[in-house]
């Protein structure tokens, strides 16, 4: 099957969803969800099976710009997640009433085909338009379907839209000086440049400012919470299940390889702003009252631990780096549908309000609590593989790293029991709470399902992305 | 004697020109702007082409400055309600317009390739009104028809702007 | 074969807890039924597997699957049933199963009824992961594993807040010790690029350099934290204590008996590779004794029945660490499973008093409870005669050994030792004595409800005891069968080089039994001459105050550790992201004010645009045509 | 009859018309007439008008001198619209001093 036959199947869901009325629209954005994950699927056992995807033609002559798709395992299990976790996240609000139900679902269809994009492209153009195409619709389901007044989270979504974008620019002068080297975008040119010293260091930092706020490192995060917040739960599912990994990914497809000798010259210094983010963001998650923030902090301290492992520029850190990714973009997803269910049912997302929970909803307990512990990486769920390959990716650098990452899993139990306690434990709540219904539990299930099982067998995943961080590491070396 | 007619046209030239902006009665400004125009059309047809020199006096000589001196009594301006720059702006401006003539000079002067001195003719004729009718009518003959347009656009534009609103003469 | 019989072992606990916490409500009393078959399914399988490895003297070992793939190296999904792990999954699933079937009862109208059995079973299918695992990631899938069942286990009556504290609690301290075991493995795996046991005992038998002794000395001591963290050593031993939150039989099985004793499996696994690093077992060995001496002095004036029993555990692993400490890994072994007997013996015990007394903890409200509950009080006295380490219970022997190995080793720690064993005679007495001597001390409607539990809860009562007896049959002095079966797992068999048995080991002997003598002596005078009474809280004054807030050890804990993270939370939330996010701020304002500063400049003077324009035209075409 | 570059040259040319140019450009600073400065603008345009055509003659081609004839063309539309601009400002104003119009102001 032709790669370009699932970007088109994203591009024309989002239309269909357009015009498919209000009525049918989230029927429509499922169904086309659904067909490109049995795409992405397809694609995955062809490319098994040793067939090649990789798709290119000119699309503009001069400057020399190609529509160019690399679909490698790498690109293949970002997708893989991309589309899983949009039938998901159009999933998690059926039933629920939302405003112009066709623009917004049609705004979700694109911007998976935009991430889609991101992760396929192979032309440093067509990657940067890919990019910015995915922040246009966020910034507008943020902005129209958010929490709290318009004026204010105006305000939030609007710093979030600035400070993204002009992170991203600095990444476009970079590709602009490749291209004035390189004569090209294509990425094998681009890796194949040879860059003097100072050079890469320039293309390293252009890079990295634009993929430190879009993960974010610290200290480069501070919309993030506020963003997570005022989003509604399924563009905050999207920001932070699926658009974060677009930079983490871009880090090893793109900059990485592209910057290596400065990578290994900044490295103490980017892995101990990553780590610095693993403990800062642990401890703010603390004191956080609101259940969107305070996942949004978990996610900082989470991805600072990614975007350490791939850092490392290890095959072992950068294989934990994607397949963490891959776990944290499940879990992630989960649990901001937790706080979706919860506010569903009480109309708060202040952790103080809730407790008691478990006797009235077990099944909902259960699954929560199931996330609760994948996401502090239990053996035996998805997140434990990831972390065990950072960390042992990290103390291959140095132990001290590992040891220091490693306090994750500490105060990781810390906080995340701690909120479990507060929201779910306790004295019975006076307050009812229905247990999960049938489309929750398709969520939740799915989510829990494959944590499970890839905890237990990772083995496709980690075959499908080894060859390609196999090839990346060689060029970085 | 084609080169003395040459200064003497350059001299009047510079000089109407020079007057045109230094004159304080706007009146005067237009009237050495046709002298200006005049000895333009003079270089043209010491040039050898008397169709242009034919044309600048009646487009400009004729209908541009007609129409400045129509506006100028329009809008019955005289020496004085026009405030002079102040001192300073007008030495800036002196420096500005040595520094562009200087420039510009130095660009030409540097740039000797884009003349030769050595110079000959291949004699045939290239600037007769009938050539240039048929260059004109021949290659340029869309050009020629956009002009057509773009000066029935102008005029239309011309009368819509200078149209006296209608709500304003309600009010 | 193998590999089903690795298979039956896992899946048919996994089965039950599956069946139980789904199902649990629909099955009602069946679940315990379910539960109490799977282990006992297991358990048959462990002593059929048992019997195997014994004739034939070769492990049964299977990879199921590769899990994880590194760049130097594979971990599979391999299971190892070798002597080790046989013996502990012997007691673990022997004492499960009575443990499960014991619970039955016990946990009879909770409401969650079906779920309690659905978590033990899950942690029985843990314990046997970790003790079965052929490496050690698979480990520490069941150290987790044992650790999760154990905050949901301490936590079972989550309504109670403070017992979500304490299973929270435990979990966190034990996530401590957790890093260290991660650490420990990053080093191994690093130095010998596999986590398989087998494969790192083979690289260590061709024998190492100097480096990589000092690499393994700090693998070793990150694996100890890891070992402290689960086994309850100073200084991550504060959870333990508060673990006796969940139901009894949890304690019984999961306190005491069994996932304690994971650190010593963990270290006995690993012999090959602490016994390289000597300075390391010294500090396992002080950290032991330490904290024997330590958890036994607060065990010697708490009130509450768990607690004491709890300190005890906590002491009486500070023991087998001791042992550990000294290379003599099989005595560590025999006092683990010496203990599982007795000490689950007691917690059922006391699980059986607390059961009869309606929920009371408090041993100041008991009291002659000997004549309502015979059997309870005939086992509970034989195992405290076991912990106290009087001949010929198996306790004795045991702790004979330990003792007697640290005399050889370390006079000083021998000291702590006996201490510790003459306070836990006196502790244990006195629990006895203040328990089931004398009279009745609670309310008249307590004494009305006091009976004997049923036979489902004193069937293991008497197993247990009796294990407790004649549990020292399996490595008596001189004719240690444990010493010969252990022998393909422990390199170097440190303790048998000294095991000529004269005068000394007499001498210590007696020593021994005269120490625990005077525990009880001193029990007896105070509780049953004097009849003393501890008195009520707030009367307790000086040192026996310290003692009683047990040394204050989770005051100071809060103050300097869970306090300043707090607060460095508050400040990080308040004022750190405040800072930043004014920062971020800050540059739009630049931004901004520089916009307004070129605002003035656009400020519709034309002859000033006309001026610039000119001057913007000669800077241009000096820069393209002159300059260039 | 004989070409005219050949007696004077063409750089005297290239000389008249930077000069003329440049007292274009002097006038339009000079100045706060707008009509003067219209007139300035003509000037200029003149200016370039008349190299164009010295170089069609020196060239022989009539290209040049078509091109002028089509700048007459455009500056008759430009005094035509921009003078009935002035008309319209001065009407609404009652000046054409364009250090009054400052309505581009932000």
């Amino acid at each position: 099957m032709n790669i370009t036959i699932l970007l088109l199947t994203l591009l024309i869901g989002a239309l269909a969803t357009y015009f498919s009325g209000k009525k049918s629209a989230a029927k429509v954005a499922l169904s086309f969800a659904v067909i490109a994950f049995i795409e992405t699927f397809v694609l995955i056992c062809q490319h098994n099976s040793g067939f090649n995807a990789d798709y290119s033609v000119e699309w503009i002559a001069n400057p020399n710009i190609h529509i160019a798709l690399k679909a490698d395992g790498l690109a293949l299990a970002l997708v893989l997640l991309n589309t899983l976790l949009t039938p998901l996240i159009i999933l998690s609000a059926w039933g629920k009433h939302i405003e112009k139900t066709n623009i917004f679902y049609a705004l979700v269809m694109f911007m998976c085909f935009a991430m889609t994009g991101t992760f396929l492209a192979s032309d440093g153009f067509l990657y940067y338009v890919f990019w910015e195409l995915a922040l246009i619709p966020i910034y507008f389901i943020a902005l129209l379907w958010g929490n709290d007044t318009f004026e204010a989270r105006k305000k939030t979504v609007f710093k979030f839209f600035i400070y993204t974008f002009a992170g991203s620019l600095f990444m476009l002068v970079g590709f602009i000086y490749l291209y004035q080297k390189a004569g090209s975008f294509m990425l094998y040119d681009l890796y194949n440049l040879n860059l003097s010293s100072k050079e890469q260091y320039w293309i390293f930092l252009s890079f990295f400012i634009a993929y430190a706020i879009k993960i974010p490192i610290f200290p480069f995060h501070t919309w993030q919470a506020s963003t997570y917040e005022k989003a509604p739960t399924i563009g905050t599912m999207l920001l932070s299940g699926i658009m974060l990994k677009m930079g983490l990914y871009s880090i090893i497809r793109w900059q990485l390889p592209i910057a290596s000798d400065a990578a290994r010259e900044l490295m103490p210094t980017i892995l101990v702003l990553c780590i610095i983010g693993v403990i800062y963001g642990s401890i703010v998650a603390l004191k956080q009252v609101n259940i969107k923030r305070f996942f949004a902090y978990s996610s900082l301290a989470h991805v600072g631990l990614i975007a350490a492992g791939a850092y490392t520029l290890t095959t072992d850190g950068l294989r934990g780096a994607v397949l963490q990714m891959i776990a944290h973009g499940l879990v992630i997803v989960g649990l901001f549908f937790t706080a979706e269910i919860l506010y569903k049912r009480y109309n708060t997302r202040l952790i103080s309000e809730m407790g008691g929970i478990r006797q009235q909803a077990p099944k909902f307990a259960s699954a929560f609590m199931i996330l609760v512990f994948a996401s502090i990486g239990l053996p035996g769920t998805f997140s434990f593989i990831g972390e065990f390959n950072l960390l042992y990716g990290l103390s291959q650098v140095n132990l001290w790293y590992a040891l220091f990452g490693g306090t994750t899993i500490i105060l990781g139990a810390f906080y995340m029991l701690r909120m479990y306690q507060k929201t779910m434990l306790g004295e019975t709540n006076s307050k009812p709470f229905a247990d999960i219904d049938k489309t929750e539990g398709i969520v939740l299930g799915v989510i829990v399902i494959c944590v499970i099982f890839l905890g237990i067998y990772p083995k496709p995943l980690t075959e499908l992305i080894t060859p390609s961080l196999v090839e990346i590491v060689s060029y970085i070396k | 004697m084609i080169d003395i007619l040459f200064y003497i046209l350059s001299t009047i030239t510079l000089g109407s020109a020079a007057l045109t902006l230094l004159s304080k009665n706007p009146i005067h400004s237009a009237l050495w702007l046709v002298v200006s125009f005049f000895s333009l059309a003079g270089h043209y047809i010491l040039l050898n082409s008397q169709f242009l020199g034919m044309v600048h006096i009646m487009v400009y000589s004729g209908a541009i400055m007609i129409l400045m001196l129509f506006t100028i009594m329009l809008m019955n301006l005289n020496i004085s309600n026009e405030v002079q720059k102040p001192f300073v702006t007008k030495l800036v401006a002196t420096v500005a317009f040595c520094l562009m003539g200087l420039i510009i000079l130095s660009v030409v002067m540097r740039g000797t390739e884009i003349y030769e001195l050595q110079y000959t003719t291949h004699g045939k004729d290239f600037q007769s009104v009938q050539v240039l009718g048929q260059v004109l009518l021949n290659d340029y003959v869309l050009p020629f028809e956009m002009v057509a347009v773009l000066l029935l656009l102008a005029m239309i534009g011309a009368v819509l702007i200078s149209k006296k609103d209608k709500t304003e003469k309600t009010a | 074969m193998d590999t089903n019989v690795i298979l039956l072992l896992l899946l048919v606990p996994l089965l039950g807890a599956l069946l139980n916490i789904c199902f649990g409500k629909k099955l009602g009393n069946g679940s315990g039924i379910i539960a109490t078959l799977a282990v006992l399914v297991s358990f048959i399988v462990t002593v059929i597997a048992f019997f195997q490895v014994n004739t034939t003297k070769q492990p049964i070992q299977s990879d199921l699957f590769e899990w994880m793939a590194f760049a130097n190296f594979k971990v599979s999904f391999g299971f190892l049933l070798d002597q080790l792990s046989l013996l502990w999954l012997l007691f673990v699933t022997g004492i499960g199963t009575l443990i499960h079937w014991y619970s039955t009862s016990y946990m009879k109208g909770d409401e969650n009824y079906g779920k309690f059995f659905g978590y033990l079973n899950l942690f029985v299918f843990f314990m046997i992961v970790l003790v079965t695992g052929s490496n050690l990631l698979i480990t520490f899938i069941g150290w987790e594993g044992v650790g999760l069942c154990s905050y949901l286990l301490i936590g079972f009556w989550h309504k109670n807040q403070s017992y979500n504290d304490a299973a929270k609690k435990a979990f966190i301290v034990n996530r401590i010790g957790d890093l260290g075991f991660l650490v420990g493995v990053f080093i191994l795996a690093f130095l010998f690029q596999s986590v398989d046991y087998m494969t790192i005992k083979e690289s260590l038998m061709h024998g190492t350099n100097h480096q990589i002794n000092t690499w393994i000395g700090v693998a070793a001591l990150a694996l100890f934290i890891g070992a402290v963290g689960k086994s309850a050593q100073i200084p991550l031993y504060t959870w333990l204590p508060d673990a006796m939150a969940g139901p009894t039989p949890v304690s019984a099985l999961i306190h005491a008996a069994t996932m304690v004793t994971a650190g010593i499996f963990l270290i006995t696994r690993l012999n090959f590779v602490f016994d390289l690093a000597p300075q390391i077992q010294n500090i396992i060995a002080i950290v032991g004794a330490v904290t024997s001496l330590f958890a036994a002095s607060i065990g010697l004036v708490q009130n509450d029945i768990k607690k004491v029993l709890a300190y005890s555990t906590v002491s009486q692993l500070g023991l087998m660490f001791m042992a550990v400490g000294f290379g003599a890994y099989e005595i560590a072994v025999f006092h683990v499973i010496t203990h599982a007997f007795f000490k689950a013996c007691l917690f059922l015990g006391s699980g059986s008093v607390i059961h009869a007394m309606g929920g009371e903890q408090d041993m100041r409200k008991m009291g002659g409870l000997n004549k309502f509950m015979k059997a309870t009080y005939a086992t509970f006295l034989v195992a405290t005669l076991a912990i106290s380490g009087f001949p010929p219970f198996s306790g004795f022997f045991s702790k004979d050994e330990i003792l007697m190995t640290a005399f050889h080793n370390n006079p000083a720690l021998y000291i702590i030792g006996s201490l510790a064993s003459i306070m836990t005679a006196f502790y244990m007495f006195r629990l006895l004595f203040l328990t089931f001597f004398r009279n009745f001390r609670g309310t008249q409607e307590q004494k009305n409800h006091l009976h004997e539990s049923p036979a489902s809860m004193t069937i293991p009562l008497w197993i247990l005891g009796i294990l407790s007896v004649v549990g020292g049959v399996i490595s008596l002095p001189g004719n240690s069968w444990l010493n010969n079966y252990l022998q393909p797992i422990i390199l170097n068999n440190a303790a048998n080089n000294h095991h000529a048995f004269g005068t000394i080991e007499y001498v210590l002997m007696a020593v021994a039994v005269i120490g625990a003598l005077i525990g009880f002596g001193m029990a007896y005078s105070k509780y049953i001459k004097k009849g003393d009474i501890p008195q009520e809280d707030e009367q307790i004054t000086g040192f026996h105050k310290v003692l009683y807030n047990k040394y204050y050890v989770d005051e100071i804990y809060m103050k300097i550790i869970v306090k300043p993270i707090y607060a460095l939370g508050t400040f990080f939330r308040d004022v750190v992201e405040v800072a930043l996010s004014e920062t971020i701020f800050g540059l739009g304002k630049i931004v901004d004010g520089l916009s307004l500063q070129g605002k003035k400049a656009q400020n519709g003077n034309i002859g000033l645009y006309l001026f610039a324009f000119v001057f913007g035209v000669c800077i241009i075409l000096y820069y393209l045509f002159i300059a260039s | 009859m004989e070409n005219v570059i050949e007696i004077i040259g063409i750089e005297k040319y290239i000389y008249l018309s930077i000069i003329l140019f440049c007292i274009g450009v002097f006038g339009i600073l000079f100045r706060r007439n707008a009509i003067i400065m219209f007139m300035c603008i003509e000037i200029m345009l003149n200016s370039a008008n008349m190299l164009l055509v010295a170089f069609s003659t020196y060239h022989q081609d009539a290209q040049g001198q078509v091109f002028v004839f089509f700048t007459m063309a455009v500056a008759a539309a430009e005094v035509a619209v921009g003078l009935a601009i002035l008309v319209t400002i001065y009407r609404n104003i009652g000046s054409i001093d364009i250090d009054k119009l400052k309505n581009l102001k932000g």
